[in-house]
C-alpha cells in the first residue's frame, strides 16, 4: 500500500483501504529469516575467556503482514523477548536477517534505518517503568515526534490531544505526571506514544499481564480498535494464551531459542500438532469448570539455553519421544496449509 | 458430589463477620469489611479479587499475621474446627500457625530465608510443632520433599534456595506447609510468578496433597481460570466485601452480581473464538476513597438510583449461591 | 566461592601496589630526596654516595623496583629524626594501635548492634530515642572533639580514669569510646534499618506462618540477614578506624601508629611517614580481607556463586 | 496497596487542592536545624560585619576571660576569650567561614568528578565501569587522613591542597552512588522506549537518566556536607589544615586542648559549633531524604 517509503505525514487520516482486512492479500511487512541471538558466557577473574554461548534464539523464522498480529508464545526463558529487542533494534542479531518491505535492515544505510526505526515502535509489560516520572504526560507523548519530525510546537500540541483521545483519555491529562495515573492509564499513554510516529508496527511485550484483571479487557479491546484505525501491525508476545487467541491472526511457539509450531491462529488453536503445544494447551487453564482438558502434564523444567539437548531441543520433556529425537534435529513440515511443525512426529 | 472429594458436614473454618482496618494517612481503610465464609475437609474456595479488593489481607488476618499498628481486626470470629483463633494469645496462635493452618505465599523467590539451607528450613517447621528425635525430624524433613516430588530430595536438603528455580522453591514452600499435616492450607496466589507448564505441575501436586490428607484449601487469586480449575466453591471479593459467593458451577452458569458477570466476560477464552470482549469501564475503587452505596455502582452497567446511596444486602440466590446486589431485591 | 577469594586477594594485591605507586610518586615530586637526608655542611662526595645508594642514577621504573624491592625485605629507610630503620619504630608501634582499635570495634558492636536490633523491634520506645541520640551525637561530633571532652569529663573534672598516655589499663577506655562511637552509630543505624527491611520480608512472614516463635523471628531468621549490610560496612569501618586513630592517638597521647603519622608530619619526616602509610593500608587489607571471608560465611549466595 | 489505583477521576485536580498537597508534603519542617543551617550561612558569608571582635587580635589583659553567663564573666565576651586574649564568639564565627568555603569548593569538585565517574560507569558499563570502580575501591581502602598526610608533607600546606584533598575524599561515595542508580536508571523501560524512539545517546543521558539521579545527587550532597565539615576540622585539629592565621573550628579545638582545666571555653565552643551545624545538616538531610525518596533510607 504505502509505495513511496517517504515520510508518513502525521496528521493524515488513517488509510481507508485496509488490505489486511478486505479481501484483497495482506502484503509482507516485515520477514525474519534465521534470526540468531548468542550471548557469550565468560569465565576468568582478569582475562576473561569465552567458555560457551547462551542460544537465545537460535534460528527464527517468520512473518509479519500489514495490519496483522503474529503471537508469539511460550515459558519464559524461550527467547520471546530476545527476538522483540532484535526487531526494535535494541539487539544486534548474531546471524540472520530481519527484512523489512523486502530490505535487509542491517545490510542497508543509515537513512534507510532510521526510516525503520520511524516505522517499529514498542509497548512493553511493565506501565510503572515505562513513562520516565519526571515527564509531564504531553512530552512523553511528544518526544518521538520532537526526535524524528521537525514539525511547528501547535502541530505537535494538536497530535498530542488527537492521540490522547484516541486512547480514551483526555486533553488535560497531557499535563500531568505519570504517577498521576493508574496502571491501565499508563499503558494507554504507552500506547499513544507508541503510535505518535504512525508506525507500521508495534511490538507489544506482554501488554497487559501487568494489570488488573477488569482492565484488561479495556486494553486488549483498545489495541483492537487501534489496529483497524491506524492499519498498523502487531507482534504480540505472551504466555497466556488466551490472551493470544483473542489478539491475534497468527501464532509461532517457541521453546528454547526455537519455533516449533507456526500457524494461522484458529487452526492452531483447534489442531495444536506439536507435543509442545499440546502440553501448553492442556497446561492453561480452562475457561468454565465443565470444561474437560487432556491431561498432559509435562515432567521436569525447561534446560538451560547454555546446554541445549541435542537433536529435537524438546525431546528430555517429550511425552512421544522417539529414538531419532535425541540425535536428528527436526525439520519444519507443513501439515496444512499456512500451519507449521517442527517434529519428527510429522 | 464435588469434585470427587469428601464434604463433611462440620466446617473445619469458619469466617464470621471478619473486619480488619487499617489507619493510614488518609483516614480507616477497611481492608476486610465483614467477611463471612465456611471450609470444609477436602473442599477448595476460590478467594477470587484484584489487587485491592482485600483478599490478601482475609488471607493475613486468617493467619493473624497483619502488622500492628497499623492494621488492627476489629471484629468478628475465625473458627478453626470449633476454636476462634481471635481469642487465642500469640504464643498459642504461634502453636496454631503451621500446624494446624498453613501458608503458602506468592512469590516463591523471597518466601524462603536466604541464609538457611532447604533442609533446614523444612526441618524448623517440624521441629517447631512436634516432638521427636532429631534424627527422625531428618527422616520427616526429607519425606515432604520427597513428596512435593522434588527430584534427588537428599542433596538438595544442604542446598540453600538461591540454587533452585522458582518452581522448585515454591515445592519447597509447599513442603514447609505440609510437613506438620495442617488442616486447612492458604494458598495465596501461588502459581502467579510461574510458567505455565510448571504451574500445571504445581497445581496438580495442591489436588493430590489434599486428597492425600483430606486438606481443607482456600486459593486466593484474581484468575478465573485457576478457579474452573480447582475450586468447589467460590467467593468473589470487591472493595474488602464479598460480593458474592457460590458452587463454582452456580457462578460460572449464573453470575448473579454484575461485577462477578462483567469479570467472566472481560476474560478471553482459550477454546473458542470471542468476537469483542465485554470491557468493565473505570478502575477499581480506592479503598479509602470509597463511594457511598454499593463500591461497584460507578462502573455497573445496571446502575439504579438506590446503589449509589446504600449498600445492598446479602440475598440468597439458591441454597448455597447469594450475592449483594440490589438487582436481587 | 574460589572465584570470589581469588578476586578479593588480586584486589588486596592491586590496592597494595596503588598505594606504593602514590606514595613512591610523591616521594619524588616533594623534591630531591638527597636534600632530605644531607645538610649544608655534607660534600660533593656525600651526595654522589647517596646518589648511588637511593639509585637516583637509574631510570624511574628501576627506582621504583628498588623501592618495591626494598618494601617487600621490610626496609623503608631511615627515620630522619630517629635515625634508625622506620621499619624498627613502626614494630614498637603497632601493638598499642591494634589495641586501641580492637577494643574501639568491640565498643561499636557492643554499643550498636543491639542497640540496633532492639530500636528495630520496639519502635517509638524509649530505647529507640536512646539508640537515636547515640546515633546522632556519634555522626555528628568531630572524634577528637568528642575526645577531649570525654577527657575533661571523666579524667580532669571526675577523675575516673587517667586523662591519657598508657600508662594504666584503664587507659584505653576514654580513647575506645572516642573512637567507636562513630562506628557504633553507623552501625546502630545501618542495622536498624536492615532490620526493619527484614522483619518485613516475605520469608519472615513465611516463618511466623510456620509458627517460629517472635523471639525466633528476630534472633535467629532476621539478624543473620540484616547483619549483611552491617558486615559490608565493616570493611569502611575498619578503613575509619585507622583515620580515627591518627586523631585519638593524638588526643590521648596513645603511643601507637597514628600518633607516629603525626609526629613524622610535624618533624618533615618522609620515610617514616611511607612505612606508617603502608603499615596502615597493610592491616587495613588484611582485616577487610577478613570481612570478606566472614561476609562469605554469613551469605551462601556468595559461597556458592 | 491500592494509593496509585483509581485515584485519578473524571475531573482534574483543582489548584487549592494542589497547593495543599503540596504543603501537605512540607510538614514537619526540620524548622531549628535550617534555622542554625541559615545562621552558619550568614555567618560565612558576612563574618565581617556580625563578629564583635577582630578574630586574629587579641587583648592580653583579658586573656581566658569565662563566657558571659559564668562567674567573672563579660558581655564584651559572650563566649569568653582565649589564651591569647582573642575573642572566642568572633573567631567562631569566622570559622564558619572556612568551614563554609571549603565545603563549597569541595562538593563542587568532588561532585563532579564523582558525578561524571558515576554516570560514565553506569551507563556504559564494561572496561570504563571496571577501571573507575577499582580506583573507587582502592581509594576506599587507603585511610583519607594518611592520604591527606602524606599529601600535605609532600605538596605542601594551602587551600587549594585542602579542598583537592577532601575531593579526592568525597568523589568515591558520589561515583557509586550514582552508578548504582543509573544502572537501575538504565534497565527502566522508558530507557530502552527512548532508543525505540530514535533518541540520540546525548538525549537519553540528558533527558532520562540525569533527571532520574538528582535526587539522589541532592540527598548525597547534604549528607557529604557534615562528613566534608568533619574531615576539614579533623585536619586543622592536627595542624594540617588550612593554614593559620585565618581561625578554623578544628584547629580553635586545638588551641584549647592543653587548657581544659583553666579554660574549658576555648575548645568547647568551637566543637559545639561544629556538631551544631553538622548536625543540624544531618537532621535536614534525613527529612530531605524522606521526602524526596523514602528508598534511598540506606544510603550511607
Amino acid at each position: 500500500m504505502t509505495t513511496s517509503a517517504g515520510q508518513t505525514p502525521p496528521s493524515s487520516s488513517p488509510s481507508s483501504e485496509r488490505p489486511g482486512q478486505n479481501g484483497s492479500e495482506p502484503t509482507v511487512l516485515l520477514e525474519a529469516r534465521d534470526l540468531k541471538k548468542w550471548f557469550p558466557v565468560t569465565k576468568g577473574v582478569l582475562i576473561s575467556r569465552t567458555t560457551g554461548w547462551i542460544k537465545a534464539v537460535d534460528g527464527l523464522s517468520f512473518q509479519i503482514r500489514t495490519g496483522e498480529t503474529l503471537g508469539i508464545v511460550g515459558e519464559s526463558g524461550c527467547g520471546k523477548s530476545t527476538t522483540a529487542k532484535m526487531l526494535l533494534m535494541l539487539e544486534e542479531p548474531t546471524e540472520g536477517s530481519i527484512l523489512y518491505q523486502g530490505q535487509d535492515i542491517h545490510l542497508s544505510g543509515p537513512e534507510q534505518r532510521r526510516e525503520y526505526r520511524k516505522s517499529v515502535q514498542a509497548v512493553f509489560q511493565d506501565p510503572w517503568s515505562s513513562l520516565n516520572p519526571r515527564m509531564r504526560v504531553k512530552d512523553l507523548i511528544a518526544e518521538p515526534m520532537v526526535i524524528n519530525w521537525s514539525l511547528p510546537r501547535q502541530e505537535i500540541r494538536e497530535r498530542v490531544e488527537k492521540l490522547l483521545s484516541d486512547v480514551g483519555l483526555m486533553a488535560y491529562h497531557g499535563n500531568l505526571y505519570p504517577h498521576e495515573f493508574s496502571g491501565g492509564q499508563r499503558q494507554r499513554l504507552a500506547i499513544a506514544r507508541a503510535l505518535s510516529l504512525n508506525p507500521k508496527l508495534i511490538v507489544l511485550d506482554e501488554p497487559v499481564s501487568a494489570l488488573d484483571v477488569s482492565i484488561r479487557a479495556q486494553i486488549m479491546n483498545l489495541l483492537k480498535d487501534l489496529q483497524q484505525e491506524y492499519n498498523v501491525s502487531y507482534l504480540l508476545i505472551a504466555h497466556h494464551l488466551a490472551t493470544v487467541r483473542y489478539m491475534c491472526d497468527w501464532v509461532a511457539v517457541m521453546y528454547l531459542g526455537q519455533i516449533v509450531e507456526y500457524a494461522p491462529v484458529r487452526e492452531l488453536y483447534e489442531n495444536p500438532s506439536h507435543p509442545y503445544t499440546k502440553a501448553l494447551m492442556s497446561a492453561a487453564l480452562p475457561s468454565h469448570p465443565d470444561i474437560e482438558q487432556e491431561e498432559m502434564i509435562l515432567t521436569g523444567e525447561v534446560p538451560s539455553p547454555l546446554n541445549p539437548p541435542a537433536g529435537c531441543r524438546f525431546h528430555p520433556r517429550c511425552p512421544f519421544v522417539m529414538d531419532r529425537c535425541s540425535v536428528d534435529i527436526p525439520v519444519v513440515t507443513e501439515i496444512s496449509p499456512g500451519h507449521h511443525v517442527s517434529c519428527h512426529l510429522y | 458430589m464435588i469434585n470427587g472429594t469428601q464434604a463433611t458436614d462440620q466446617p473445619i473454618l469458619e469466617v464470621k463477620d471478619l473486619r480488619t482496618y487499617f489507619q493510614t494517612r488518609w483516614g480507616t481503610v477497611k481492608a476486610v469489611d465483614g467477611v463471612s465464609f465456611d471450609l470444609h475437609r477436602g473442599e477448595t474456595l476460590g478467594l477470587v479479587g484484584e489487587s485491592g479488593s482485600g483478599k490478601s489481607v482475609t488471607m493475613l488476618s486468617l493467619m493473624q499475621l497483619i502488622p500492628i499498628p497499623p492494621g488492627r481486626i476489629v471484629s468478628g470470629e475465625i473458627l478453626l474446627d470449633g476454636e476462634n483463633l481471635l481469642e487465642l494469645t500469640e504464643d498459642q496462635m504461634s502453636k496454631v500457625r503451621g500446624s494446624q493452618i498453613a501458608l503458602i505465599i506468592q512469590d516463591p523467590m523471597t518466601s524462603l530465608n536466604p541464609v538457611f539451607s532447604i533442609g533446614n528450613q523444612v526441618m524448623e517447621a517440624i521441629k517447631i510443632h512436634q516432638d521427636i528425635p532429631r534424627k527422625s525430624v531428618w527422616e520427616k524433613a526429607l519425606d515432604v520433599l520427597r513428596k512435593v516430588n522434588i527430584p534427588a530430595a537428599e542433596t538438595r536438603m544442604r542446598d540453600y534456595p538461591h540454587q533452585m528455580s522458582g518452581g522448585m522453591r515454591q515445592r519447597v514452600v509447599g513442603a514447609i506447609s505440609i510437613s506438620c499435616q495442617p488442616s486447612v492450607l492458604i494458598a495465596d496466589e501461588p502459581t502467579t510468578s510461574l510458567d505455565v507448564t510448571i504451574q500445571a505441575q504445581y497445581l496438580k501436586l495442591l489436588k493430590e496433597l489434599q486428597r492425600e490428607s483430606n486438606l481443607g484449601l482456600i486459593f486466593i487469586t484474581h484468575d478465573f481460570g485457576i478457579v474452573a480449575k480447582m475450586c468447589d466453591k467460590v467467593a468473589v471479593m470487591y472493595a474488602g466485601k464479598i460480593v458474592e459467593q457460590g458452587t463454582v458451577r452456580d457462578i460460572f452458569n449464573h453470575p448473579s452480581h454484575p461485577y462477578t458477570e462483567a469479570l467472566l466476560a472481560s476474560v478471553p477464552k482459550l477454546e473458542e473464538d470471542v468476537d469483542r470482549l465485554y470491557s468493565i469501564e473505570g478502575q477499581p475503587p480506592a479503598l479509602h476513597d470509597l463511594p457511598p452505596g454499593c463500591p461497584f455502582a460507578p462502573r455497573c452497567p445496571y446502575v439504579m438510583e438506590q446503589c449509589r446511596e446504600e449498600y445492598p444486602p446479602v440475598f440468597q440466590v439458591d441454597e448455597a449461591h447469594s450475592a449483594a446486589c440490589w438487582r436481587l431485591a | 566461592m574460589q572465584r570470589y577469594l581469588v578476586k578479593r586477594i588480586l584486589m588486596a594485591l592491586v590496592t597494595l601496589f596503588a598505594v606504593s605507586l602514590i606514595i613512591f610518586i610523591l616521594s619524588r615530586a616533594s623534591g630531591d630526596p638527597r636534600h632530605i637526608y644531607l645538610d649544608d655542611y655534607s660534600t660533593q662526595e656525600d651526595w654522589d654516595q647517596l646518589t648511588i645508594t637511593l639509585g637516583l642514577d637509574k631510570p624511574y621504573y628501576q627506582q621504583y623496583g628498588i623501592f618495591i624491592k626494598d618494601a617487600l625485605s621490610g626496609d623503608f629507610g631511615q627515620s630522619i629524626k630517629e635515625g634508625r630503620p622506620s621499619m624498627e619504630i613502626i614494630l614498637e608501634r603497632i601493638p598499642a594501635t591494634l589495641q586501641l582499635g580492637l577494643a574501639a570495634f568491640i565498643f561499636s558492636v557492643i554499643l550498636g548492634v543491639p542497640l540496633g536490633i532492639l530500636s528495630a523491634v520496639k519502635r517509638g520506645s524509649a530505647l529507640d530515642i536512646i539508640g537515636k541520640v547515640v546515633a546522632l551525637i556519634g555522626q555528628s561530633a568531630p572524634v577528637f572533639w568528642l575526645g577531649l571532652m570525654l577527657m575533661f569529663f571523666f579524667a580532669v573534672k571526675l577523675e575516673w580514669v587517667p586523662p591519657f598516655g598508657k600508662q594504666e589499663v584503664t587507659s584505653i577506655i576514654l580513647p575506645a569510646i572516642a573512637l567507636g562511637w562513630f562506628y557504633a552509630a553507623a552501625n546502630m543505624r545501618l542495622l536498624r534499618s536492615a532490620m526493619l527491611n527484614v522483619l518485613d520480608s516475605e520469608f519472615v512472614r513465611l516463618a511466623r506462618a510456620k509458627g517460629v516463635s517472635n523471639n525466633a523471628v528476630i534472633w535467629k531468621h532476621s539478624l543473620r540477614n540484616a547483619l549483611i549490610p552491617v558486615l559490608t560496612f565493616a570493611g569502611v569501618t575498619l578503613g575509619g578506624l585507622v583515620t580515627g586513630s591518627v586523631v585519638v592517638e593524638t588526643v590521648f597521647a596513645w603511643p601507637g601508629l597514628g600518633r607516629l603519622a603525626i609526629e613524622a608530619l610535624l618533624g618533615n619526616d618522609y620515610p617514616l611517614m611511607q612505612a606508617v602509610i603502608i603499615a596502615f593500608t597493610l592491616m587495613y587489607v588484611l582485616a577487610a580481607l577478613f570481612v570478606d571471608i566472614m561476609y562469605a560465611y554469613i551469605d551462601p549466595r556468595i559461597r556458592y556463586a | 496497596m491500592a494509593e496509585a489505583t483509581g485515584r485519578l477521576t473524571a475531573a482534574p485536580i483543582p489548584v487549592p487542592v494542589r497547593i495543599a498537597r503540596r504543603a501537605w508534603r512540607l510538614r514537619r519542617l526540620p524548622l531549628i536545624p535550617i534555622f542554625v543551617l541559615i545562621i552558619f550561612v550568614i555567618s560565612g558569608l558576612g563574618a565581617n560585619w556580625i563578629a564583635p571582635h577582630n578574630p586574629e587580635r587579641g587583648d592580653i589583659r583579658a586573656r581566658n576571660v569565662p563566657p558571659a553567663w559564668m562567674e567573672g564573666g563579660s558581655t564584651k565576651y559572650l563566649l569568653g576569650s582565649d589564651h591569647l586574649g582573642r575573642d572566642v564568639l568572633s573567631r567562631v564565627i569566622f570559622g564558619a567561614r572556612i568551614s563554609l568555603a571549603v565545603v563549597v569548593v569541595t562538593l563542587a569538585l568532588g561532585g563532579i568528578v564523582g558525578v561524571s565517574a558515576g554516570l560514565v560507569a553506569g551507563f556504559y558499563g564494561g572496561w570504563r565501569d571496571e577501571v573507575i570502580m577499582r580506583i573507587v575501591d582502592i581509594k576506599l581502602a587507603i585511610p583519607t587522613i594518611l592520604l591527606a598526610l602524606v599529601l600535605i608533607l609532600a605538596l605542601g600546606q594551602s587551600f587549594l591542597i585542602i579542598v583537592v584533598i577532601l575531593a579526592i575524599a568525597v568523589w568515591p561515595r558520589f561515583a557509586r552512588n550514582i552508578r548504582g542508580e543509573v544502572l537501575q536508571l538504565k534497565t527502566m523501560d522508558y530507557v530502552a522506549l527512548a532508543k525505540v524512539a530514535g533518541a540520540s545517546t546525548p538525549r537519553i543521558l540528558i533527558m532520562h537518566i540525569l533527571p532520574g539521579v538528582v535526587n539522589t545527587l541532592i540527598i548525597l550532597a547534604t549528607l557529604e556536607v557534615g562528613i566534608v565539615i568533619l574531615l576539614e576540622s579533623t585536619l586543622s585539629f592536627l595542624g594540617a589544615g588550612v593554614p593559620p592565621p585565618t581561625p578554623a573550628w578544628g584547629s580553635m579545638v586545638a588551641d584549647g586542648r592543653d587548657r581544659l582545666a583553666v579554660a574549658w571555653w576555648i575548645s568547647t565552643m568551637p566543637g559545639l559549633a561544629i556538631m551544631a551545624v553538622v548536625l543540624s545538616m544531618n537532621l535536614f538531610g534525613d527529612w530531605l531524604r524522606d521526602k524526596l525518596d523514602p528508598r534511598l533510607r540506606q544510603l550511607e
